[in-house]
């Protein structure tokens, strides 16, 4: 039914989504909490920015992304006396577009939480003893659950449906950069209708089990936290 | 009237056309507007109804279907250009022929010939060659996307299209080798009239000017066959 | 001893263009902060606590400098105890998990969960979460929560504002237990808490300590902003408690002379205290020039009159000397004029009411 | 006429399983709302208010039926200004704002911001946020803002829980006041207020309505969950009430009885009301058997013994009539047994303190 | 400088993007409500279903996009019979695709400020006479604004950047269908890097300098609210 190079590709791009949207994770709370509340003169300029790759049509992002990560330029010559190995083409190339990317999904669903949070709460977390971090985990995490799922639901989704700039840099490499959304594009592109569909509902229905279970997850929880 | 000519042209054509559009606007006084988009996307376009007078496809494949389907007009296929698959090494000192080829090893770049009539070609070609499973691949979904690839550096070498490396001011004889035609089938790009032409006389007049022998020489020079 | 000088400015405009608490204060039991709405008392309790780092100048806990010039001790690492001004609760938690919560950075608690649910009674509603429950229980798990975190210092803002009255003495006794374990600053507007609990005072007014000290001299001053509350009653200390079994009641001496204590609970002869506070409001007093008879009064003192103010039209404050100690007075004109009474006139003051506030150390 | 029968389940494992509220109240002046913490009062009034609709049943207000079997009147279409528990001002929003948002859907507003702001002690605050206000003055705002609402009922839910006193004391004769122009609600665990604000009273317990009525015959009732509270003190009416300029006092009479009302401001002879309401605390009643000379005591009142009640070890209470009105006395133990005390004998009550509550209908 | 055609996209984008952002800031207020407070059974699917545009690669969004928008399909057909005219191909069925497409981007921001709101402030709304939607617009509107901002921003980035949809329902018609983004695209396929840079820098700027104002705008204001 499925050919094995589609099924590489859905395990490629669940491990892609699965580490961006982690990653985005730890990036973005930090990120998006100054965005909430600095009152530094130049954060428009940052909340600006972190929009940014949005403004660019990905394949056009993809193709400067593309010009960065060639070893002739500073950061792609970095990258190479770094770790040895080219950007571009790689998975580690994928994994660093798709965060740059997929950022703004992440950041901003958490900007908008934080930027509404009452700091009262944090004080009591202080009362109690939690320094920073704690806070972060003990206070603010638990208590603005929600949207910290949807930020990372965003991030996910958005990652898996990526195409414009992982074709651009990833070469579509087999087993390495070849993910479902190009596997998809191709079958489109090349009137495999039938195929198209098949990965098409596939994608659509496992990613719609993830999602109803764990927006099923947080109903519970508010539920939970409104009539228990 | 006036109403212009709508054109769908795939994307690696898009330079091309229009030039010879502009020419033919001043000669004939006729407009042309030019919609590009991968062939795929081109023809998934026209089956659901959109407003297009000629199709010029990158390949055969997909005007052949077009023509036979009710919504191209049958008999009026066309070759409009055929392409040349150039092996490119742009950081190459010496100059660059099939030994260079032959001897290369690390990442090459080729489109993706599932999806590019130049990856097809290259792909035929590398097998005739005999070096098909010497190289690990990078595609392009496309052949400029297969360009972007070597042109930034991030490849060494790989197969393009002759008429873009005709497009790069800074290109030098010595880093390119034309590949002999007769290791693929011909990169045929063809184009078919339109059923839902409003005007297909206008239309068939503009076919006439692409196949006319001055444009073909002009495409000549530009890297065609 | 708790040392301090913060300022803050609020800006010109503003109603109170600065807010500048100097002072320092026993680490000893309860310490009450008192003030008009809008004196600054939470500002104050929110500065020290380190939750508002515009306050620029010093404090020192003990031997501890939590801010000086150039450093800031953050709250997390102050240990203190707070329950805020509203109870802020976390609402995504229910009561039992709040108050474990509590515990995670708690070194050795006082009090398990299990026990304060028991004292501040909210047993029943250890699985409900914060909307589900009244303005009244909410702050008493706020007060389990700062208990819990084993604090070194505790600040309460008003916690028993919202409580009824028989929940809030109920509830006392147990805080001025707590405040000798574990030092605290209590705000209230309620003059039963604060002659109950404290002490020390600190006067808060208009943004300025007016005042640290005595709640009993504090209130004597005429000259303190307290002159609007003043006049009310004084706290007294009764020594040598006896029991008489007879009456079901305690006695005592003020100054070597005999007084009955009304409204001390039955307790074994040899767990009688030493010593007791009493206040006795000003209204409760009784002149007379001499004794009565055949009444239902039983306390008697002899006092010398020391001082005679007129307060609101018709009414006299005396205040009146057993020897060491002092005592107010509420009495009419009429009554002034009648027993012609004057400065260091001996009278008789009848004590009609009184209610026992402590044991006194 | 406020008529509602209104109920919900809370769950089987709660403390209380079922809230069920059931009554009717006159819509004239205030209607208080007492009982201990948990008790209902603010579920009721947030079912009456329509923000709770788990609650099934009825209301009924005036002529308008705003909750039965099929139908539900909205919140915004009951025209009610609440004062919340907790103040609610909006965050994002000044004073100002805030109460000019109150305002958007008001008829007829009987104050203007200007006239509350004096007479509620904000003027200064009109352009603070809510984070910089302190807990009093956010409350104080907040009655603004219901009142601006111009409802035709207000509902307040301890409304001056964090004012001190004095602050207190002002609000209390304008919300008195109010309370004649607008039925309503007021949720208090402050007797002082309650006696003095109110004609009606609600007695809540344990999720339901344990009674309503006025509250000197509730507190007289020893069924009701009141009796922790009793024995407090009761109102008295006293009429005739004339001048006497030479104590600058008013005197009057309790059932035919003189009597001097202290602490009654001075007022010109023609202002004099009919009738007054005094609290007479019952522990400011001394009995006496023989009259007493030479004394400050003024008010003495001949009243024949009711009842006698033991109360706490040591502690008698006594119930009194002067004819047609009560009052309680609280003794000790030794005045009864020296005294002889008993039921139907006549004895000299005398008061010592009293507090004017208000002016009698 | 910059050809004709560009600058017809480029006014194109903006009215397309312009009103998209309008159109979902009416739709999505609603929706993102009912998705924060539903305890239907149904909800986390809906609030999936929203998700899922993101899941496809954009032009396979597009491609069956088109398939529904055609008129042999009855949805096609019903927009046909409505209004006449077809809706793929043209800006109808553009708008109606950026509806779609950037809807997730301006509900979830939304969805995450309304989970973590307090209702006791629409209580206060309610109490002060104000209906549904007045309490929409006189409460939470003004309460929310940051997160209106920044799902609005995030909805107008989205849709100027977007470009496999469009490319696939528009067809890339000059002056009709043809989005700066496509035009761009065009460039970079074509190797025409001059005018690709030209054009990312124009895009570029003149969406920093619209995103800095209204951030910026947003800062001022939550400093008004909190120094004041
Ligand atoms: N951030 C601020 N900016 C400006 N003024 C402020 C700020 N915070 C507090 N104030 C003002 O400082 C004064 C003191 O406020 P504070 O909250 O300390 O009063 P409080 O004594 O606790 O009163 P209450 O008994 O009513 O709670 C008030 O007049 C208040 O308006
Ligand atoms: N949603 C709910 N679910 C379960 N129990 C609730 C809920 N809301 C209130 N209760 C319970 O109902 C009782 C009454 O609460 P309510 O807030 O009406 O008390 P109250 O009389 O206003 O008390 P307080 O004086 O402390 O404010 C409390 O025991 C509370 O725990
Ligand atoms: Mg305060
Ligand atoms: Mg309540």
């Amino acid at each position: 039914m499925l050919s094995e190079l589609d099924s590489s590709a859905i395990l490629l791009t669940l491990k892609l989504a699965g580490l961006t949207t982690f990653i985005l994770l730890l990036i973005a709370p930090p990120l998006a909490w100054w965005l909430a509340h600095s009152q530094r003169i130049f954060r428009p300029l940052i909340e600006a920015l972190v929009a940014l790759p949005l403004i660019l049509p990905p394949t056009v992002l993809g193709f400067y992304l593309l010009i960065a990560f060639s070893p002739d330029n500073p950061f792609g010559q970095f990258w190479l006396s770094l770790t040895g190995s080219q950007l571009a083409f790689s998975f580690s190339g994928l994994l660093i577009a798709s965060i740059i990317y997929s950022l703004p999904f992440v950041v901003q669903p958490l900007q908008s939480a934080f930027a509404n949070l009452q700091k009262e709460y944090l004080e009591v977390g202080a009362m109690l003893g939690f320094n920073g971090p704690e806070r972060f985990y003990r206070v603010l995490l638990p208590m603005l659950l929600p949207s910290f799922i949807i930020a990372g639901g965003l991030g996910f989704a958005h990652t898996i449906g990526e195409f414009g700039v992982v074709l651009m840099i990833g070469g579509n490499i087999p087993g390495e950069t070849q993910l479902v959304s190009i596997a998809l594009f191709d079958h489109v592109e090349s009137l495999e209708y039938g195929q198209a569909h098949l990965l098409s509902l596939l994608l659509l229905g496992f990613s719609m089990a993830l999602l109803v279970v764990i927006y099923g997850l947080l109903q519970k929880r508010q539920r939970a936290l409104q009539y228990a | 009237d006036f109403a212009p000519i709508k054109v769908a042209v795939a994307s690696n054509f898009r330079n091309s056309l229009t030039e010879i559009a502009a020419n033919y606007t001043v000669q004939s006084g006729q407009k042309v507007l030019i919609s590009s988009a991968s062939s795929g996307t081109l023809y998934n376009q026209i089956r659901h109804g959109a407003p297009f007078d000629l199709f010029l496809s990158a390949d055969q494949k997909r005007a052949q279907l077009i023509e036979q389907s009710a919504l191209g007009v049958k008999g009026s296929r066309f070759t409009y250009a055929q392409g040349q698959l150039a092996f490119w090494v742009p950081r190459q000192q010496a100059k660059v022929d099939l030994t260079t080829l032959k001897q290369y090893s690390g990442r090459f770049a080729i489109a993706n010939p599932r999806l590019a009539p130049y990856g097809l070609a290259a792909e035929q070609a590398l097998k005739a060659l005999h070096l098909w499973r010497q190289f690990s691949y990078v595609q392009g979904a496309n052949i400029s996307q297969t360009y972007q690839f070597i042109e930034s550096g991030n490849v060494e070498a790989g197969l393009v299209a002759y008429a873009q490396l005709l497009q790069n001011p800074l290109l030098k004889a010595e880093q390119y080798y034309l590949l002999p035609a007769h290791l693929h089938q011909p990169i045929v790009q063809q184009g078919v009239l339109l059923a839902a032409a409003k005007q297909p006389e206008k239309v068939q007049q503009f076919i006439d000017y692409l196949i006319s022998a001055e444009v073909q020489a002009l495409l000549r020079e530009k890297g065609y066959l | 001893m708790l040392r301090f000088d913060l300022s803050k400015k609020l800006g010109e405009t503003e109603l109170l263009p600065l807010l500048h608490f100097k002072g320092q204060i026993q680490l000893t039991g309860i310490c009450t902060l008192f003030g008009d709405s809008g004196a600054g008392k939470t500002s104050l309790v929110r500065a020290l606590a380190g939750l508002d780092d515009d306050f620029s100048g010093s404090v020192c806990f003990k031997s501890n400098s939590w801010q000086g010039e150039k450093h800031f001790v953050r709250t997390e690492k102050r240990k203190i105890g707070i329950v805020f001004q509203e109870p802020r609760l976390f609402p995504h938690l229910d009561v039992l998990a709040n108050l474990q919560l509590a515990g995670k950075k708690a070194d050795a608690p006082l009090y398990t969960i299990k026990q304060l649910a028991e004292i501040l009674g909210f047993s029943d509603l250890l699985h409900k979460r914060s909307r589900q429950l009244s303005g009244g229980q909410k702050q008493r798990i706020a007060i389990a929560r700062a208990i819990l975190r084993a604090p070194e210092l505790l600040i309460m803002d008003e916690p028993l504002a919202s409580l009824d009255k028989p929940s809030r003495l109920e509830l006392l006794p147990f805080i001025k237990k707590l405040g000798e374990q574990i030092p605290t600053l209590y705000i209230t507007h309620n003059m039963q808490e604060l002659f109950y609990l404290s002490r020390q005072m600190l006067l808060i007014d208009r943004g300025r300590v007016e005042a640290i000290g005595d709640p009993n001299l504090l209130f004597l001053d005429a000259r303190l902003s307290l002159v609007k509350h003043a006049h009310s009653g004084l706290l007294i200390e009764v020594n040598k408690i006896t029991w008489q079994p007879m009456f079901a009641m305690a006695s005592g001496r003020i100054d070597g002379q005999a007084i009955l204590l009304t409204g001390y609970q039955e307790r074994e002869e040899k767990a009688l205290p030493d010593k007791l506070q009493i206040k006795v409001a000003s209204k409760d007093i009784i002149i007379a020039t001499r004794p009565i008879k055949h009444s239902s009064l039983q306390n008697c003192l002899q006092v010398t009159i020391l001082q005679i103010e007129p307060l609101v039209a018709g009414v006299a404050l005396l205040t009146l000397t057993t020897g060491k100690q002092k005592l107010l007075a509420k009495i009419t004109r009429k009554s002034l004029i009648e027993l012609k009474l004057q400065p260091n006139l001996v009278v008789f003051a009848y004590i009609k009411a009184m209610s026992i506030v402590g044991e006194a150390e």
